[in-house]
């Protein structure tokens, strides 16, 4: 008998390794998600994006118009936070040295001169990073209507940006053959999506290798 | 609890094991070095079920291996050199590879399962010289038939007979 | 005593008689004890055998030395020369698949078909399928652009949501590979777990012992055992039947399936598995008849062995040297330009003398089989064995290299000269797999016992002449050696 | 245009491209690091450009005299590409090779990255001011001695010729040399005594039968776009196009597009040309040339009877001057000035260039040592003068040299000051090719390296003087050239969106130059000399006077005639070499009076039996690591020889040939030069075009029916072409032509003309440039470990080409030659150019047998190749019956390793969009599929849908003879859909069932007494 019960052990054991090993391989591994990079200089989204309420394109200018989504020159950044001239656009707190924050005092110090001219540009770390076998034309995903946070997180909430999607091929080949909802971009965008929202149908793309391989 | 014998020759094995037999001493276990089918026949056991295991075993590859080919092709649809998406020709070399390897993992599964291999533990009643060239006879007997079995194994010949408890 | 009836004679007790091992085949055999002696005696380490296995380990880290090498500066330090983009390896690839077709023939198909000169040689030509399959597996990877990202091939759940081609040769090779080393590495194994159970009971060495017991799972030659084990043999054996069929006709179609002049005809599958077969029987005359000398194990392998052997060798050879003949028949009578100018190509252009090569060595040397005396002189056999070997290379070269090199395109045809990585790995697959081999011959029974046990005349009680032959009825045969001094 | 910060964004372009290599690999090895990008961005954003969208500017290649217009494609702010100016007159949009390889020239590894002076012995770096002030104080330190001062300048057209004169009269030194060993003097001079014009418009669409007397009209024989242009649209009228008929002793690549070849010997073309024009005796001329009379016969009637016709010369023996002129009576005497012949319409690329002569004398007088100071821009004496005349030593003679030129040269190795030119896509500039118009040359991009252009280092330095500072009032050149541009800057800056405006630049006031050019002395007879063959030194389509030769791009490129890169040859005919038991490959040694040189021989049925002939353009001593010691230069051999107007004469010399002992293989892409009857490149000849249609052939029961369905759908490939799907299946998915993504719609597809392609292999390059495909030949990217091979010491194969020997070239497309007749080594042969690239099959061999769906058919009939994907198992390789899939057998895109293609600054071209290939994956061409997308996205953003020919392969988008016409076959309004109704067409290999995209048009031929 016992010896009957002990040999059960065996096959049991090998079906347990068996599924283990299936569901690791199917588990998306290899994705650098979370990837949370000291930045050169701590650029708080949520001040600008829900305290002045700036859109992400005023920073990101390119995003609707290019497959690179751009990033804000030196010279954007010093259109408000100017070390001289007082203008309607300039942070009050600029003007106040003792309350000016240390990441503003990095900007003015390492990267323009006195004159607000700039000076070198910023080294930002880059956090979203696809192969570079892989395509990805920012222009279209924004001109479908696809909110920014559908990818990239509550960016406007982050006090330091992380990588929030996995970006491995299943997660975008799941949104182009399944569709992307309207009523997701509104959810996405801290709205809520009207009736009229959810009976829009997912917007399909293609999952053609070649539409992003080559 | 019982009397294990060890013998030399294959004529008076067989000849003990029909003894025993006729005395409805059948829940005996016979030791031989190499499959010989005097004691086969003489044992005469009922057919063994590995071969349902065979059956069951390449009959699930086949599916599984046709089944695989099929839903993966039709999963992401790719038209290579124009042919179909699913095309069951070529499936069937997956199919038949799968049914010869389940197939045959199972039969052998099937042979451990019915043989009780691997066995963690060495059981009572055996003796090292039945891989070598004795045949053997073990029965689990009760004190009370145990007279009787040890002096039929000895009539016929056993070299050796051992009580074990 | 005298209440006892008279001993009923065996012929009473079994009516049929033993199919499996009606012929007497070992007269140098006399009981079981003398089997588990002699086979169990011949694992003990020799001086030799450690030379050899150096030899082996060496030649082996040698061709791991240049793989890592291509792997690191690419593969272009092969030789490969467009448009000839196989090579030495998918060459290789093919021939250590076709050495492994031997094993499981013998061990398998001549089982079904109860040839009785099978059972000293299967397990020498079994763990040399498993050896050679082991090696050939290595080949389709070395071979690869991106070795690194070979389990691509393998189908599994992954995040990628993308699965391998099924429609492709190469996936049909993934399984029919695999499953064959599988199912011959399981049939080897089980096939040897009665053996290793008689090794464990004899072993002295507690160490040793230890082992021995783990891998014979508690085997106990059981009457139950025994009848399981028959039927999953013969389940085995059957299986492996088709499966040994099936794996080269798979191998062909990488080359039948593809368009190219000399790839794309129906003939590939039978001539492959025949080719296959053959190069195997060649491997088993290089890799037994050396084992027998050295191993003193004449009166087991005896020279009726061989010969039967040399038989099914020489069969072989004919049906090879048959397909090769309707290969060029085909191609002229196809009236298909391009198939008539590459055959034309092959024996009297560029690649003549691969192609005479490959006809002598499989063609015109094994005819010699022909003759009952070489048939039985296992010298001649030994030299035949390694010219069969050679010819079955480069039978798998001149079907690779000449068409690659002179397809449709005239503008793209080119030449192909192998470097000194194709070989450096070409030769480290031998020391692969020698090393494997001979690390199995010292530590298992390179003969199967329980099965040579089979074909020994059992102990029985009635008297009769030693050295003379008892069939399992009990009757007497007067035995009269095949040829004098066959014993030594 | 506004710069992205400096060298941080150049290092974020490279970055992304290494990564990407890298990426494939770094899993590899099994290194699994994380690598952590920084993202540049730009300091000011530029208001013009959006990242990673390209910017175009209009812009003037300087490659050669022609003066093409360019589009210059820049992508942040650094220029990736380079395409013909579709409004340019010349050029009308297309590019030749070397045009596209410029680029190669403005990132080229070895450009000077900043000035140096000579210091004790060599080159050592300086500042720019330091530069300017050593080269003042040398001028004014110069005093007389400025009379005798020489600048020797590149031969080219627009201000600053004049600019530069009047630079030089400032300081009393003589007007400069302006040098262009590939123009064709004596052609010009002719011209200028018979048409009043150094180059009129040829006009070859107008003539009914063309002669070409030895000029490669389609090669370095004046402005090959123009004329290639002209040609291909003359041979595509079909059966009313002209016959074309070629004199000459080696038949090139323009010789190899006629149909005719008269092989006469070199310096008898005078005789002859008399002989067909009436003037001479056709017996004599038979004689002298070597040919047979009834064919002289029949020409003469051809020429006399066939009207307009357009003769054409271009011979560079001792006589050449006779000839042209000779040539230019008889067009006259035909009448075919003004038809063919147009000087109305002339191309002014070669109105002012100077005679080699004048360089001859400039360098005798450095000898004489009567020079103080050698300026040297663009000209590399050193190099493209013979040997013979002795100009290292010349140089040696002279106290002071500075040279301008931007890359390590042979002359500029031996000055004592560099002050590295800024290439043409970063300086400023104009050009005059056509009269009465202006191409502007305008910085597609920030500097590469710390260069200047030559015009504001010689405004620095009168500027750096008082005493002169007022000479110049400009800033900078090009407010100079600003200042005297119609309109100012307002003006200026319109003209530069299209880069032409009217207006001429600025003439030069022709301060004529104090010593006048001492007659050069007259060369020996050419058949009085020793020797028992002629030698031909003749300029190399691709590599021209060797300016070239610096750029992998064009080592790569096979000659478009020998099919030969990486590597120098010696041209000899079948017969004689069998004579000579001479093997292709085997090292023979041509010796002349002059000198010798030793070359691989190349058997070639296109040369005389009594002449071999070699192409310059290699031997370099210095010029980079691209160029040194790869082949022999054949004016090693040459004597100083000029013919009548200075043109220096390039066969005027018999050698003798010796075979030597030691042999090396080809390095040639050719495998087989014959077809095998396997109607590859097919062509039809003018009687049959008139003549009624073949009718189809029928196939034999159980065969598949070979023709496609419309919009070239294969019948067979039902879900691949969308129609005729599987009726049962509800979703066909994006197979399906009704699915929404409407790419089943569409089947891309080409159609390539024969009787358009001339061969010359621009599309070769352009393909490079736009797919990013790695070089392979370079020295150092052989195979390691040879052994019993000679290596580099440490077991590399350091063969020029060594992987090319290997038959690894990566052309994804390739031009295929191949000989119809003259098996006997007669002259008679005809020769088909078939550009071969991945047919895009609709049942694609290679896709099936890929194990992991690497490669597969697209819904819009693309034959897909996903690098990413690739494990490298090369079977598609092994399917494909047109071999167009290459493998990358190094780390050609890895920098790590030591085959690296794209060494830095050369990885600034690559292209961002597309992949940049690791080891061990398959690659092949992709029809420009990243042009494809951009243009769906274009057209998304616009919201329209693709108009009919709006786009179009790089190949195509650069075929000087526009054989090449890409685009949608199922759409009737895309013009390839036209095409492939051509009763011409023909898909190669149609027995095979392939159903290819690619449509061919055969090749018509018009054999003599043709069917007109």
């Amino acid at each position: 008998m016992t010896s009957r019960r002990k040999w059960a052990l065996v096959p049991g054991f090998v079906a347990l390794a068996g599924a283990v090993a299936l569901l690791s391989a199917y588990s998306g591994a290899s994705s650098s998600q979370n990837f949370t990079p000291e930045q050169p200089i701590n650029f708080p989204h949520p001040t600008h994006v829900q305290k002045l309420g700036m859109n992400c394109l005023y920073c990101h200018y390119s995003a609707n118009k290019s497959p690179d989504p751009g990033l804000p020159a030196v010279g954007t950044c010093l259109g408000c936070h100017n070390p001289i001239e007082v203008g309607p656009n300039r942070p009050k707190i600029d003007s106040i040295p003792a309350r000016q924050s240390v990441e503003i005092k990095k900007l003015l110090d390492n990267y323009a001169d006195a004159s607000g001219k700039p000076k070198k540009a910023i080294p930002w770390v880059r956090i979203h990073k696809l192969p570079e076998y892989v395509h990805f034309p920012h222009m279209r995903h924004v001109n479908a209507g696809v909110a920014c946070q559908s990818c990239h997180g509550q960016v406007q909430r982050m006090q330091r940006v992380y990588q929030f999607s996995s970006l491995n091929m299943g997660w975008c080949i799941n949104c182009h053959v399944n569709g992307y909802k309207p009523a997701d971009a509104v959810r996405n965008t801290e709205g809520y999506p009207t009736a009229a929202d959810n009976a829009l149908p997912p917007k399909k793309a293609r999952y053609d290798c070649s539409a992003c391989h080559y | 609890m019982g009397i294990v014998a060890a013998f030399r020759e294959l004529d008076a094995t067989v000849d003990a094991i029909e003894d025993l037999k006729r005395q409805k001493i059948t829940d005996m276990t016979v030791y031989t070095p190499t499959p010989r089918h005097e004691i086969e026949q003489v044992v005469d056991p009922p057919t063994s079920p590995v071969r349902r295991f065979t059956l069951i075993g390449g009959f699930c590859g086949a599916c599984f291996g046709y089944w695989i080919a099929i839903w993966t092709s039709d999963y992401w649809p790719l038209v290579v050199g124009g042919k179909a998406i699913a095309t069951w020709i070529p499936f069937t070399i997956i199919g038949f590879e799968l049914m010869v390897l389940i197939g045959a993992l199972s039969t052998v599964a099937g042979m451990f399962i019915n043989s009780r291999v691997p066995k963690i533990t060495m059981t009572v009643g055996w003796d090292p010289r039945f891989t070598h060239g004795h045949y053997g006879i073990w029965v689990p007997g009760t004190p009370d038939r145990a007279r009787v079995i040890e002096e039929t194994l000895r009539r016929h010949g056993a070299e050796d007979v051992r009580h074990e408890d | 005593m005298a209440a006892t009836a008279r001993p009923k004679t065996m012929a009473e007790l079994s009516p049929r008689p033993n199919v499996a091992s009606a012929n007497q085949q070992l007269p140098g055999v006399i009981d079981y004890e003398q089997v588990d002696r002699d086979i169990g005696g011949s694992l003990s380490p020799t001086a030799g055998w450690f030379g050899a296995l150096a030899v082996a380990i060496v030649l082996f880290l040698w061709g791991a030395g240049a793989w890592t090498y291509q792997i690191y500066w690419g593969l272009g330090n092969a030789g490969y020369n467009p448009p000839v983009m196989w090579g030495v390896y998918i060459i290789s690839f093919v021939f250590w698949v076709g050495i492994g077709h031997a094993g499981t023939l013998i061990s398998a198909i001549l089982y079904l078909f109860r040839a009785g000169f099978r059972t000293t040689i299967y397990r020498c030509a079994e763990a040399m399928t498993v050896f050679a399959v082991m090696t050939a597996g290595l080949f389709p990877i070395i071979h690869i652009g991106r070795p690194w990202k070979f389990f691509w091939l393998i189908p599994y759940p992954n995040w990628r949501l993308i699965w391998p081609n099924f429609k492709s040769p190469l996936v049909w090779d993934v399984f029919a590979i695999s499953t064959y080393l599988t199912v011959s590495a399981t049939f080897l194994y089980v096939g040897l777990v009665p053996d290793i159970a008689v090794l464990r009971d004899r072993a002295t060495n507690p160490v040793r012992k230890r082992i021995l017991a783990v891998m014979s799972l508690g085997w106990r030659n059981s009457e139950k055992e025994w009848r399981h084990f028959a039927r999953m043999y013969l389940f085995l054996a059957a299986f492996s039947t088709p499966l040994v069929l099936s794996v080269h006709s798979v191998v062909s179609f990488d080359f039948a399936m593809a368009i190219n002049p000399g790839w794309h005809t129906t003939i590939f599958p039978p001539y492959f598995v025949a080719g296959a077969i053959f190069s195997g029987i060649g491997m088993v005359f290089t890799i037994i008849i050396p084992i027998r000398k050295f191993f003193r194990l004449q009166h087991y392998v005896t020279i009726n062995h061989l010969d039967a052997a040399a038989k099914l060798c020489l069969f072989t050879s004919l049906v090879v040297g048959c397909a090769y003949l309707v290969e060029f028949w085909v191609a002229w009578y196809s009236a298909n330009r391009f198939e008539q100018q590459y055959f034309w190509n092959r024996v009297f252009g560029e690649w003549w003398w691969a192609a005479w090569i490959m006809l002598t060595c499989n063609m015109v040397f094994p005819l010699s089989l022909f003759s009952q005396r070489l048939r039985r002189n296992p010298t001649w056999l030994f030299i035949l064995s390694i010219f069969i070997n050679l010819g079955m290379w480069f039978e798998r070269f001149v079907i690779i290299v000449p068409t690659l090199s002179h397809e449709f395109e005239p503008w793209q045809w080119n030449h192909y000269a192998p470097s000194w990585v194709d070989i450096s790995i070409l030769v480290g697959s031998f020391g692969w797999f020698f090393m494997w081999f001979l690390l199995f011959i010292k530590q298992l029974p390179v003969i199967a016992i329980a099965e040579v046990k089979e074909i020994v005349p059992p102990k029985l009680r009635s008297p009769h002449v030693h050295e003379d032959a008892i069939d399992v009825t009990g009757r007497h045969q007067a035995y009269e050696p095949d040829t004098p001094g066959e014993f030594d | 245009m506004t710069e992205p910060a400096g060298s941080a964004g150049v290092k974020r372009r490279d970055f992304l491209k290494v990564l990407g290599a890298a990426g494939a690999v770094t899993t590899t090895v099994g290194c699994f690091q994380e690598d952590v990008e920084k993202l540049i961005p730009y300091l000011v954003s530029p208001d013009d450009t959006v990242p990673g969208v390209s910017t175009y500017f209009a812009t003037t290649c300087r490659e050669c005299a022609a003066g093409c217009g360019l589009i210059a494609e820049t992508r942040d702010g650094r220029a990736i590409k380079l395409e013909g100016n579709p409004v340019h007159p010349v050029n009308h949009g297309a590019l030749c090779a070397r045009g596209q390889a410029s680029l190669q020239g403005l990132y080229n590894p070895d450009r000077y990255r900043h000035p140096m002076a000579r210091k004790n012995g060599k080159l050592e770096r300086i500042t720019w001011d330091e530069g300017i002030k050593t080269l003042r104080d040398r001028i004014s330190g110069l005093g007389a001695g400025a009379a005798n001062a020489v600048f020797v300048n590149q031969h080219e057209t627009g201000s600053f010729p004049a600019f530069l004169d009047q630079w030089l009269a400032g300081y009393g030194m003589p007007a400069h040399i302006a040098y262009d060993g590939e123009a064709p003097h004596a052609v010009m001079q002719a011209n200028r005594q018979s048409y009043g014009s150094a180059w009129p418009g040829l006009d070859f669409t107008a003539a009914k039968l063309i002669v070409a007397v030895g000029a490669d009209f389609l090669e370095m024989w004046g402005s090959s776009v123009a004329q290639q242009l002209s040609f291909a649209d003359a041979r595509a009228k079909l059966a009313d196009a002209p016959r074309f008929v070629y004199i000459g002793p080696r038949r090139s690549l323009t010789g190899l597009n006629a149909d005719e070849w008269v092989a006469c010997k070199p310096g008898s073309e005078l005789a002859i040309v008399n002989a067909l024009a009436g003037k001479g005796d056709l017996a004599a001329a038979a004689t002298a040339g070597g040919v047979d009379q009834a064919v002289l016969q029949r020409l003469a009637g051809e020429i006399a009877s066939t009207k307009p016709s357009l003769v054409l010369s271009g011979v560079t023996t001792a006589n050449a001057l006779d000839v042209a002129l000779a040539v230019n009576a008889l067009n006259v005497a035909a009448g075919n000035v003004g038809v063919t012949i147009k000087p109305a319409e002339a191309l002014t690329s070669f109105d002012r260039v100077g005679s080699p002569n004048d360089l001859r004398d400039a360098v005798q007088r450095m000898a004489s040592g009567a020079v103080q100071l050698a300026m040297f821009r663009g000209v590399n004496p050193v190099y493209v003068l013979p040997k013979s005349l002795r100009v290292a030593e010349a140089l040696a003679k002279v106290p002071f040299k500075v040279s301008f030129s931007p890359y390590p040269d042979e002359t500029t190795e031996l000055c004592d000051l560099v002050l590295p030119d800024d290439h043409f896509l970063e300086s400023w500039g104009d050009a005059e090719s056509v009269r009465g118009s202006v191409s502007l040359q305008q910085p597609a991009m920030d500097r590469v390296f710390d260069t200047r252009a030559t015009a504001d280092v010689l405004i620095g330095v009168t500027k750096g003087d008082p005493a002169t500072a007022s000479r110049i009032p400009a800033a900078d050149y090009r407010s100079w050239l600003i200042g005297r541009f119609p309109g100012g800057a307002q003006a200026f800056g319109a003209a530069l969106a299209r880069g032409m405006a009217p207006g001429s630049p600025a003439q030069s006031t022709g301060a004529s130059r104090t010593v006048a050019a001492a007659p050069a002395p007259a060369p020996a007879p050419l058949e009085g000399q020793q020797g028992d063959f002629y030698f031909l030194a003749y300029p190399s389509p691709v590599l021209g006077d060797g300016r070239a030769t610096n750029k992998p791009w064009l080592q790569e490129l096979p000659d478009p005639v020998t099919k030969i890169a990486w590597q120098s040859w010696i041209e000899i005919h079948p017969t004689t070499a069998a004579r000579l038991g001479i093997e292709n490959g085997d090292h023979i040694t041509v010796t002349t009076a002059a000198g010798a040189v030793t070359a691989p021989a190349y058997i070639f049925m296109g040369v005389r039996q009594d002449v071999v002939a070699m192409a310059t353009g290699r031997g370099h001593t210095g010029y980079g690591r691209y160029a040194q010691n790869v082949g022999v230069n054949p004016l090693d051999a040459l004597p100083v020889a000029h013919d009548a107007s200075g043109g220096l004469a390039l066969a005027t010399v018999k050698a003798r040939v010796a075979k030597t002992a030691d042999s090396s293989p080809l390095v040639t892409t050719e495998g087989s030069a014959r077809q095998h009857a396997r109607g590859i490149g097919r062509a039809i000849t003018v009687a049959e075009l008139n003549g009624p249609e073949e009718e189809e052939v029928e196939h034999f029961a159980g065969d598949n029916k070979h023709d496609f369905l419309p919009g070239l759908r294969s019948p067979v490939a039902n879900d691949a072409q969308g129609v005729l799907g599987n009726p049962k299946s509800k979703d066909k998915g994006m197979y399906d032509p009704e699915h929404w993504s409407g790419m089943a719609k569409r089947r891309w597809a080409m159609a390539i003309d024969l009787a358009r392609c001339t061969g010359c292999s621009a599309c070769v390059t352009a393909c490079y440039a736009e797919n990013n495909i790695p070089t392979v030949g370079a020295p150092w990217q052989g195979r390691s470990l040879r052994p019993f091979h000679s290596g580099d010491g440490n077991g590399w194969d350091t063969r020029p080409g060594a992987n090319i020997l290997k038959g690894r070239e990566m052309q994804w497309i390739r031009i295929e030659r191949y000989y119809e007749g003259g098996e006997d080594g007669s002259s008679d042969f005809d020769t088909r150019f078939v550009p071969m690239m991945c047919q895009h099959c609709g049942n694609a061999p290679c896709e099936p047998v890929c194990p992991v769906y690497a490669t597969y058919h697209s819904p819009d009939g693309l034959n897909v190749q996903v690098y990413n994907r690739c494990v490298g198992t090369r079977y598609c390789s092994n399917g494909c019956p047109y071999k167009v899939r290459y493998f990358n057998w190094h780390g050609y895109g890895e920098p790590a390793r030591r085959q690296y293609a794209f060494p830095e600054p050369l990885n600034w071209q690559l292209n961002p969009d597309v992949t940049v290939r690791g080891k061990g994956v398959m690659e092949k061409c992709s029809f420009c599929v990243q042009r494809i997308r951009e243009a769906e996205h274009r057209a998304k953003l616009e919201g329209r849908e693709l108009v009919a020919d709006e786009f179009t392969t790089s190949c195509a988008q650069a075929c000087p003879s526009r054989a090449i016409t890409f685009g949608d076959a199922a759409d009737e309004k895309w013009s390839v859909a036209r095409l492939a109704e051509d009763r011409r067409a023909y898909h190669v290999f149609e027995e095979l069932n392939t159903f290819t995209a690619v449509v061919y048009l055969k090749k018509v031929n018009h054999p003599a007494g043709g069917a007109r």
